[in-house]
């Protein structure tokens, strides 16, 4: 109904209803802003839940995701956004709603994501004792290395695949191609 | 030729002679004729004062060979010349003063020589229709004057001034005919033979007419608003003229008409002089016009004199110029000088006065003229309302003596705001004409040179003890500007030292202690004052001063010696107090509770109906008890006692720092001082009453209040003043025990008094003086800047806690003692409340101040000027000794109080014994240092190293501390107190205080809307006037 | 080896033996509240190893000469305190230094130690240190009520200051107590004294888990030492003073050992029992019941016991 | 020391500097044998912990105070402030941000000082040993005296591993303290090696 009412407006595609109360979609980057006004203003939808963003390497994108929540009716959407992974940049919302600073602070400490004008953006959260490598959550920022490069790794450590070490404990006999066959062919159907 | 000087008659003559003479001579040319003018007014003058000093007895004088009325008849005796002297002195310099004014027009000249003339008429007639002429003569010449003025609010005045005129004439022409119907002659001197044959209605309405008609002239509630007009509007010279030569004119006109109103009726007279000068100051409160003001205070004053000539007008000469002559003199120079200097600032509202403080002798006699209208020492009116106050006194008129003491209380608080604003300085430039400051500044030597003569007149064989000092002080005041800062302190201690060893050869017992406590305290005191390079001019004049008035409240013998050196304290106090930066609004408070202290001592002393002090013991106890109250009331005030203290935080907090030093350690002690002097004189009446029972309750809870609101101060200064009253509680509290062992208390808090908080005062007057603040948590950590102000505090505050072994602990064992020995046992546990809740404001000062974090700003700070370090260290010296040998003044204290009572107190070396417990300071001492001196061995031992580290070393959780100001706790510090005790803190006395002021202000203003600044309702007030009068009159 | 020196030597062995019971008391105090909590507690030798402990760190750092005098200005408190108490009843030489004055000097030289360590841990420059003094210090002038309350009533029962002649005067069996003469004044006064000791409900000043720990924040090494010793002796005088003042005094060791115990218990059974009090309501009570009671006492003694 | 083998506290703001002592902690030569071993004895048996719960294995100490294991009866006691404990208890893994305020806690103990630590993050980074803000070894930037092992160790182990600590005190070989200030440079550098925002004195006391 609403979401019907949205459509006119906005280019909302992925409609995914998650549950009775939560309904993601996805909208394009310069419509955002004007959607979480509309949904804020125009809906009730006055709380801005969080933002999470989730690096889509394989598509080259950054996917965020606003939840808003609106009191009256229980009810969450869930927009997501994607943005450019080479050009990571977005709007900032810290108008709309003044908590979202911290989000976008968390954003750009950890995925690199530029939010322009956003307050203390620069300032890091968790690494505020300094950090010099790439934004640590990029999936392709290799933290392994980074650890052996900056901490002293204790000799003698031995490292086990978790799944192959289980298998060779409970199932020695069985033979490895079945069992990667198996379990990869488990998940699907 | 000398002849011609010596003959009253030739005033006339010459003015006549001059005013026709005038249009003749001005064709010759303006210089000419103005020579004219101003010899004629100095030939007037001359006569006037050739024919006072020759006068032998009263003259009469018939003119022109017919009697009166078609002549003039003249009467010149002493009262005629003492009236004229003023009025043509005033006549000359005011003459002198409108030179601008007169200057280009012969008919201003011709209208003043009229006005002079006929308030010489006034004065010297004793023919009524003569006087009907004179009065006339002055009216009209008044108009003409004011008119000249072209602008409309001069014409406006001049107008409702013809108003008032022309009902003034109706009234006396009527009178005049009906008297002159009713006796047949119109010689004043006759109609005073028969007066009994006005006893009848048409007589008495006579007498009413006339009466009203002079009265009328003098302004009287309410039917005054048209004079207020004529004040405001008409040029300065002019409202001068009027203020002090035609109301001169009319008051010595009542004089002399007085004897006809009926005796029995002359309350009619005292109340309407009461009414006008209660309103007239009342509404002054409110007013923001300078002139109009003036205009107030002139019609009070003149309502004051009529008051006392209503009770003088038949006393002996002395006692007549004493009181009524002494008022008069005290408005009219005060007046005249004060509308002169508005004519010369030319600003209407007082706020703009500020420019005046340009012209350091102009305001010299602004200061000069508004205390001397306060009725400040040791200008005229003081002398005179004294002596009328205790007149009154004798006569019990309670409620006049209070009326008149409120009044001028209004009085002042207007005077001084004005004052106040003069002060504030401002940046426009002071325009001033060489004619007419002259006159101002001729009138301030005068005003200075009587007050002079009357101190050595007033205070008898004794005076010179206190003109001397005066005399010192006032040259030391005003050579200030021409010799060095040092030196002037050098003059200032070796004047003080030689008092000292004057007042100390001359006093014995407690006064001596008491002496020594002033003198020696002030001169230690002194030594601080050098460590500013450049100190005001008036600072060491005043401070010598303040310092010789409380050695002279030490030998006072009679009540006035008492009162004058308790008002020059008042004044030279106030003095000091508003030179400080931001001290106005503080010092004013301070002056009004410290003249409302005046006043309650003025009316005690006053229902004493004793000269001396020693007269004091001698009172019948009912009396004894309403006197003791009142003085009492006025001492306690002094002191800064609960529901009394607003003026305290203030005062103390805003005089420069160490100025606060001396009132607090040496002037707070002046209250004691008084305290003790009733105390002993009235022992009798009052030990063991219920008075003594309630001063010592009252003491308790200002020791309570005052610690309580010490706590949540924020200002440092602030804190020390509350601090003193708490302390002051605890002496009151012992005063009013009136036990041997209380009075040893009393004395021994006093000085310890003066030790610690000269010390903590001195001390923070060289932390202000470094870090250039008095908020206490912008300070911080100043130990290792200023170690020996740190070590001056850290000792002070040990003595004042009451803490072993310094000299603290003696008062509180001596305090707990005396209160248990004497049953005060609630008392007592409040007291150990108070000293307790005292630890939080002294922990809280030496913490904010020189522990905890150091401010980067404060990095660069030094010790404390060594001037300030020396006294410290005297101080800090003297307390050292007492501690430890406590035996060398305690017994010293025990014998003086014993002259007056037997002493409960007895030695065995060094250990006092009380019929409770004992106590051995020397013991005390040696044993903790021992124990100290043991442990620290063992300390210094015990460590294998120690590593010195600074103010950021500490444990902040993990973390580092990032500002000093965030890590020092100061602000606020005793939050969880105020939450629990801030409730009995709440400014409930400020907001009584402010009630009223807020109250008498309103009052002021609704009192003040019944002029309208309308000619018809001023004249309906007239009317209303006469007819209250005549029904009065009729009444009875 | 005059009466002087003898007194000293007496007064050494006074000191010595408070302050080995001083710091027994502490550690039957931790032992009981840690009965209380189903804990076996501290050995009782625990303090001992503590101080020794403190005094034995190698090293130490210092804030300035008003911190390093604190703990000095604490320990001479503690045991100038004791020193102006008379311990033992009737013995001379127990008696101390108490002919330098009464009870009043004794009140009073309480805060000297006090207000020395007050000086030097805010000289610290820690925050904590000035909120714990300033809790302390308000704290302190709400149990002086009650405390003075009981103190005068006293004062008008015997009528005197004198310590000595006030445990003369409870002499001559159990009922002449002041603890059965005048209960109220008692009752005040031990009410104050829970205030005195700073157990809960009333440690706002140490306060571990608001502001660790409060004044002695920095403190350590010897400084802690002394602060510990001084703990032990100041505890043990205190406890001797109510004692003489209301528990009839001792003639003897043991006596004074059961007696100060008992008192001790007091405290130490209310601390097990109940939670802390925020400031500002520890001022209001103590200047409630307390207070009241107090009075009570005082009109007591004053209207009905002379 | 001479002036220029001091570190040269560039953490810091020149205003900043005026407030910190810059002097290093230096080597302190124990007492004589007697003494110093019952010196030892005392601080065996009186062992006060800083109240400082560093990650996960904090809360396996808090059972320590409670009647079921009573940690008070071994003479072991919390205090909430480092000048006085003479314990220092690394909970478990030891992110850079806790590692400032370890290394600034631990400087302002008091010497002699023990470490010890819980788990096996401390010793070579446990589960998080390839996080890029966990530290492996905390031997690298603290003296450790000895480290109990387990994920988490319970309360028992952490006892157990306190009468070892007691026994290694009396026989003298907690010197921590000294070690600490003879290799202080290199302490310092691995501190500062991965603190890159140091902002703090080199000298914390």
């Amino acid at each position: 109904m609403m979401l019907e009412k949205l459509k006119q407006t906005f280019t909302v595609t992925e409609v995914k209803e998650q549950k009775k109360n939560l309904t993601f979609f996805t909208v394009p980057k310069e419509q955002m802003e004007m959607m979480l006004i509309t949904l804020r203003d125009h809906h009730d939808y006055k709380h801005l839940s969080f933002i999470v963003g989730i690096d889509m390497i394989e598509d080259g994108v950054f996917k965020l995701t606003y939840m808003l929540y609106n009191y009256e009716t229980n009810h969450s959407f869930g927009i997501h956004c994607n943005i450019d992974r080479e050009k990571a940049e977005m709007d900032s919302f810290h108008h709309l709603w003044e908590q979202v600073g911290t989000y976008q602070r968390e954003l750009r400490e950890m995925l690199g994501i530029n939010f322009e004008g956003s307050p203390r953006l620069e300032e890091n959260l968790s690494l505020d004792e300094g950090w010099d490598g790439p934004p640590p959550m990029r999936r392709d920022f290799d933290t392994k290395e980074y650890s052996n490069n900056t901490y002293f790794q204790r000799e003698g450590r031995v490292n086990y695949d978790p799944r192959e070490y289980m298998r060779e404990q409970l199932y020695p006999t069985f033979p490895k191609t079945e069992s990667d066959k198996l379990l990869n062919g488990g998940g699907k159907k | 030729m000398v002849a011609y000087f010596q003959n009253p008659l030739n005033i006339y003559i010459t003015a006549m002679a001059a005013a026709f003479l005038l249009g003749l001579v001005h064709k010759l040319g303006k210089m000419a004729s103005l020579t004219l003018f101003y010899g004629a007014l100095t030939m007037m003058a001359a006569v006037t004062l050739g024919s006072a000093l020759s006068l032998s007895q009263p003259l009469i004088i018939q003119t022109a060979g017919f009697i009166a009325p078609l002549s003039i008849n003249l009467q010149f005796g002493y009262y005629e010349a003492f009236f004229t002297i003023c009025v043509n002195i005033a006549a000359l310099l005011g003459g002198l003063y409108l030179y601008d004014y007169l200057k280009d027009s012969v008919l201003a000249r011709a209208l003043f020589l009229m006005l002079v003339v006929g308030i010489n008429g006034m004065i010297m007639t004793r023919d009524l229709f003569n006087l009907f002429i004179f009065i006339e003569i002055t009216s009209i010449a008044t108009y003409g004057l004011i008119g000249l003025d072209r602008n409309i609010k001069a014409l406006s005045a001049g107008f409702k001034y013809i108003l008032a005129g022309g009902m003034i004439s109706a009234f006396f022409l009527l009178g005049t005919a009906l008297t002159y119907y009713k006796t047949g002659t119109l010689n004043i001197d006759q109609i005073i033979a028969m007066k009994d044959v006005l006893q009848d209605p048409i007589g008495l309405t006579a007498i009413t007419l006339l009466l009203t008609a002079l009265l009328i002239e003098l302004k009287p509630f309410p039917a005054n608003g048209w004079g207020l007009d004529v004040y405001q509007g008409s040029n300065a010279g002019i409202a001068a003229m009027i203020s002090v030569g035609v109301s001169t004119g009319a008051l010595f006109a009542l004089y002399k008409l007085l004897p006809l109103f009926p005796a029995q009726h002359m309350g009619i007279i005292s109340g309407i002089g009461l009414a006008t000068f209660f309103f007239s100051n009342l509404m002054g409160l409110k007013q923001t016009d300078a002139k109009r003001m003036l205009g107030y205070s002139s019609i009070g004053q003149m309502g004051l004199v009529l008051l006392a000539l209503s009770f003088f007008h038949t006393a002996p000469l002395t006692m007549f110029l004493g009181i009524v002559g002494g008022l008069f003199l005290n408005h009219f120079l005060a007046k005249a000088a004060l509308f002169w200097i508005a004519g010369i600032v030319k600003k209407d509202h007082i706020k703009e006065w500020g420019i005046l403080s340009q012209s350091k002798m102009l305001t010299v006699v602004f200061i000069i003229a508004v205390f001397a209208l306060i009725g400040l020492p040791p200008f005229p009116g003081f002398w005179a309302k004294w002596q009328f106050i205790m007149v009154l006194g004798s006569g019990n008129h309670t409620f006049i003596i209070a009326a008149i003491l409120i009044g001028s209380l209004f009085e002042a608080v207007y005077l001084l705001r004005w004052f106040n604003y003069v002060l504030a300085g401002s940046e426009e430039k002071l325009a001033c004409e060489k004619s007419k400051r002259v006159p101002v500044l001729i009138f301030g030597l005068i005003t200075a040179f009587i007050s002079a003569l009357l101190i050595k007149s007033s205070l008898g064989p004794q005076s010179s003890i206190y003109f001397f000092p005066i005399a010192f002080a006032v040259i030391l005041m005003f050579v200030g500007n021409f010799i060095p800062t040092k030196l002037r302190a050098l003059f200032a201690i070796s004047g003080i030292s030689y008092l000292s060893y004057y007042v100390q050869m001359n006093v014995s017992g407690l006064n001596l202690i008491f002496a020594q406590m002033f003198l020696w305290g002030g001169m230690i005191l002194s030594i601080a004052t050098f460590y500013k390079t450049k100190a005001k001019p008036a600072t060491y004049g005043l401070l010598f001063l303040m310092l010789a008035s409380l050695g002279g409240l030490v030998l006072s013998r009679t009540t006035l010696e008492f009162f004058f050196c308790w008002e020059i304290m008042t004044l030279a106090s106030y003095l000091l107090v508003i030179s400080g930066k931001n001290a106005k609004k503080a010092a004013l408070t301070y002056i009004t509770f410290s003249l409302g202290s005046a006043a309650f001592l003025m009316a005690g002393f006053a229902l004493s109906n004793s000269l001396t002090l020693m007269g004091l013991a001698a009172l019948p106890s009912s009396q004894a008890t309403i006197v003791f109250t009142l003085l009492a009331l006025g001492f306690l005030i002094k002191m800064g006692a609960f529901g009394v203290h607003i003026w305290v935080p203030g005062a103390y907090a805003e005089a420069e720092d160490d100025i606060s030093a001396f009132i607090a350690a040496i002037l707070s002690k002046a209250g004691v001082f008084g305290l003790f002097v009733i105390a002993i004189y009235m022992q009798s009446t009052i030990s063991n009453s219920t008075l003594a029972y309630s001063l010592g309750w009252l003491g308790i809870l200002t020791a309570t209040f005052g610690a309580l609101m010490a706590a949540f101060q924020e200002d440092i200064k602030k804190l020390l003043a509350y601090s003193s009253m708490g302390q002051m509680g605890y002496v009151i509290a012992a005063v009013a025990l009136m036990s041997h062992l209380g009075w040893v208390t009393a004395l021994y808090l006093s000085i310890n008094h003066i030790l610690y908080k000269s010390l903590l005062f001195l001390s923070v007057a060289g932390v202000i003086y470094r870090v250039n603040t008095r908020e206490m948590y912008k300070m911080g950590g100043l130990i290792k800047k200023m170690p020996i102000s740190f070590i001056s505090a850290m000792m002070a505050i040990i003595a004042m806690s009451g803490v072993p072994p310094l000299t603290g602990f003696g008062g509180k064992w001596l305090m707990y003692t005396a209160l248990i020995e004497k049953g005060w046992h609630l008392q007592a546990a409040l007291a150990f409340f108070a000293s307790g809740i005292a630890f939080l404001y002294m922990y809280r000062l030496v913490h904010s101040i020189f522990l905890g974090q150091a401010k980067p700003e404060h990095k660069d700070v030094k010790e404390a000027p060594l001037w300030l370090i020396i006294p410290q260290v005297i101080f800090m010296g003297l307390m050292m000794v007492g501690s430890t040998l406590p035996r060398l003044w305690v017994e010293k204290l025990s014998v003086a109080v014993g002259e007056f009572m037997p002493s409960t107190l007895t030695w065995s070396g060094q250990t006092a014994t009380t019929s409770l417990g004992y106590w051995n300071g020397f013991m005390v001492m040696n044993i903790v240092g021992v124990i100290f001196v043991i442990v620290l061995i063992f300390l210094l031992l015990t460590f294998q190293k120690v590593q010195k580290v600074k103010q950021f070393n500490i444990v902040f959780a993990g973390e580092r501390p990032f500002t000093p100001e965030t890590t020092h706790v100061a602000y606020n510090m005793y939050a969880p107190v105020q939450k629990a005790l801030g409730g009995w803190v709440k400014p409930r006395a400020t907001a009584f205080w402010d009630g009223v002021t807020e109250w008498s202000h309103t009052l002021s203003h609704m009192f003040a809307g019944i002029y309208t600044g309308n000619g018809q309702t001023y004249l309906f007030f007239i009317l209303l006037f006469f007819l209250m009068l005549n029904f009065l009159i009729g009444a009875n | 080896m005059g009466p002087l020196g003898l007194k000293i030597i007496y007064t050494l062995i006074t000191l010595v033996i408070c302050g080995v019971y001083g710091l027994l008391l502490g550690a039957f105090m931790a032992k009981t509240m840690a009965r209380v909590q189903g804990r076996i507690g501290i050995p009782l030798h625990q303090p001992f190893v503590d101080i020794i402990k403190n005094y034995g760190k190698r090293t130490a750092i210092s804030h300035g000469i008003m911190f390093y005098l604190g703990p000095v200005f604490r320990l001479t408190g503690g045991i100038g305190t004791l020193v102006f108490i008379p311990v033992i009843f009737g013995s001379e030489y127990f008696s101390n230094f108490s002919v330098a004055g009464d009870l009043l000097l004794v009140m009073y030289f309480i805060f000297f130690g006090q207000l020395g360590m007050a000086l030097g841990a805010s000289e610290g420059g820690h925050p904590y240190s000035p909120i714990g003094i300033a809790r302390g210090l308000a704290q302190m002038c709400a149990f002086e009520v009650p405390f003075a309350l009981a103190i005068i009533a006293i004062a008008i029962q015997y009528n005197t200051f004198s310590i000595t002649e006030i445990v003369a005067a409870q002499q001559g069996g159990i009922l002449s107590w002041t603890f059965f003469t005048n209960p109220f004044a008692v009752v005040a006064a031990l009410l104050a004294m829970l205030g005195m000791n700073m157990y809960p409900p009333f440690s706002i000043v140490l306060a571990p888990q608001e502001i660790p720990i409060g004044p002695p924040t920095e403190y350590h090494s010897a400084y802690l030492g002394m602060l510990q010793s001084n703990r032990a002796i100041f505890a043990a005088a205190k406890l001797v003073l109510f004692m003489n003042l209301f528990f009839g005094g001792a003639t003897n060791f043991p006596v004074l050992v059961l007696k100060t115990w008992a008192i001790y218990m007091c405290s130490v059974l209310v601390g097990a029992a109940f939670p802390r009090f925020r400031p500002e309501e520890t001022i209001r009570f103590f200047l409630r019941w307390p207070t009241v009671i107090g009075i009570v006492g005082l009109l007591f003694a004053k209207y009905y016991l002379i | 020391m001479s002036s220029k083998d001091l570190l040269p506290n560039d953490g810091l703001s020149e205003i900043d500097q005026e407030f910190f002592c810059q002097a290093p902690p230096e080597y302190i030569s124990p007492l004589p044998k007697p003494i110093e071993d019952f010196m030892n004895w005392a601080r065996s048996e009186s062992l006060f912990i800083l109240a400082f719960g560093t990650g996960c294995g904090a809360i396996e100490l808090r059972p320590l105070t409670t009647s079921r294991f009573d940690m008070y009866q071994y003479g072991i006691q919390m205090r909430a402030t480092p000048r006085q404990s003479s314990v220092f208890i690394v909970g478990g893994y030891a992110s850079v941000k806790t590692l400032k305020r370890i290394v600034r806690s631990y400087e302002q103990m008091q010497g002699p000082k023990f470490v010890v630590t819980l788990g096996s993050c401390p010793i070579n980074g446990g589960m998080y040993w390839d996080s890029y803000n966990t530290i492996n070894r905390i031997d690298h930037y603290l003296p450790i005296d000895i480290s109990i092992c387990g994920c988490m160790p319970r309360p028992e182990s952490i006892l157990a591993g306190f009468v070892e600590l007691k026994k290694m005190i009396r026989a003298g070989q907690c010197d921590g303290a000294n070690l600490y200030a003879k290799n202080f440079a290199w302490y310092k550098a691995n501190q500062k090696r991965i603190i890159k925002d140091w902002n703090m004195p080199d000298y914390n006391w």
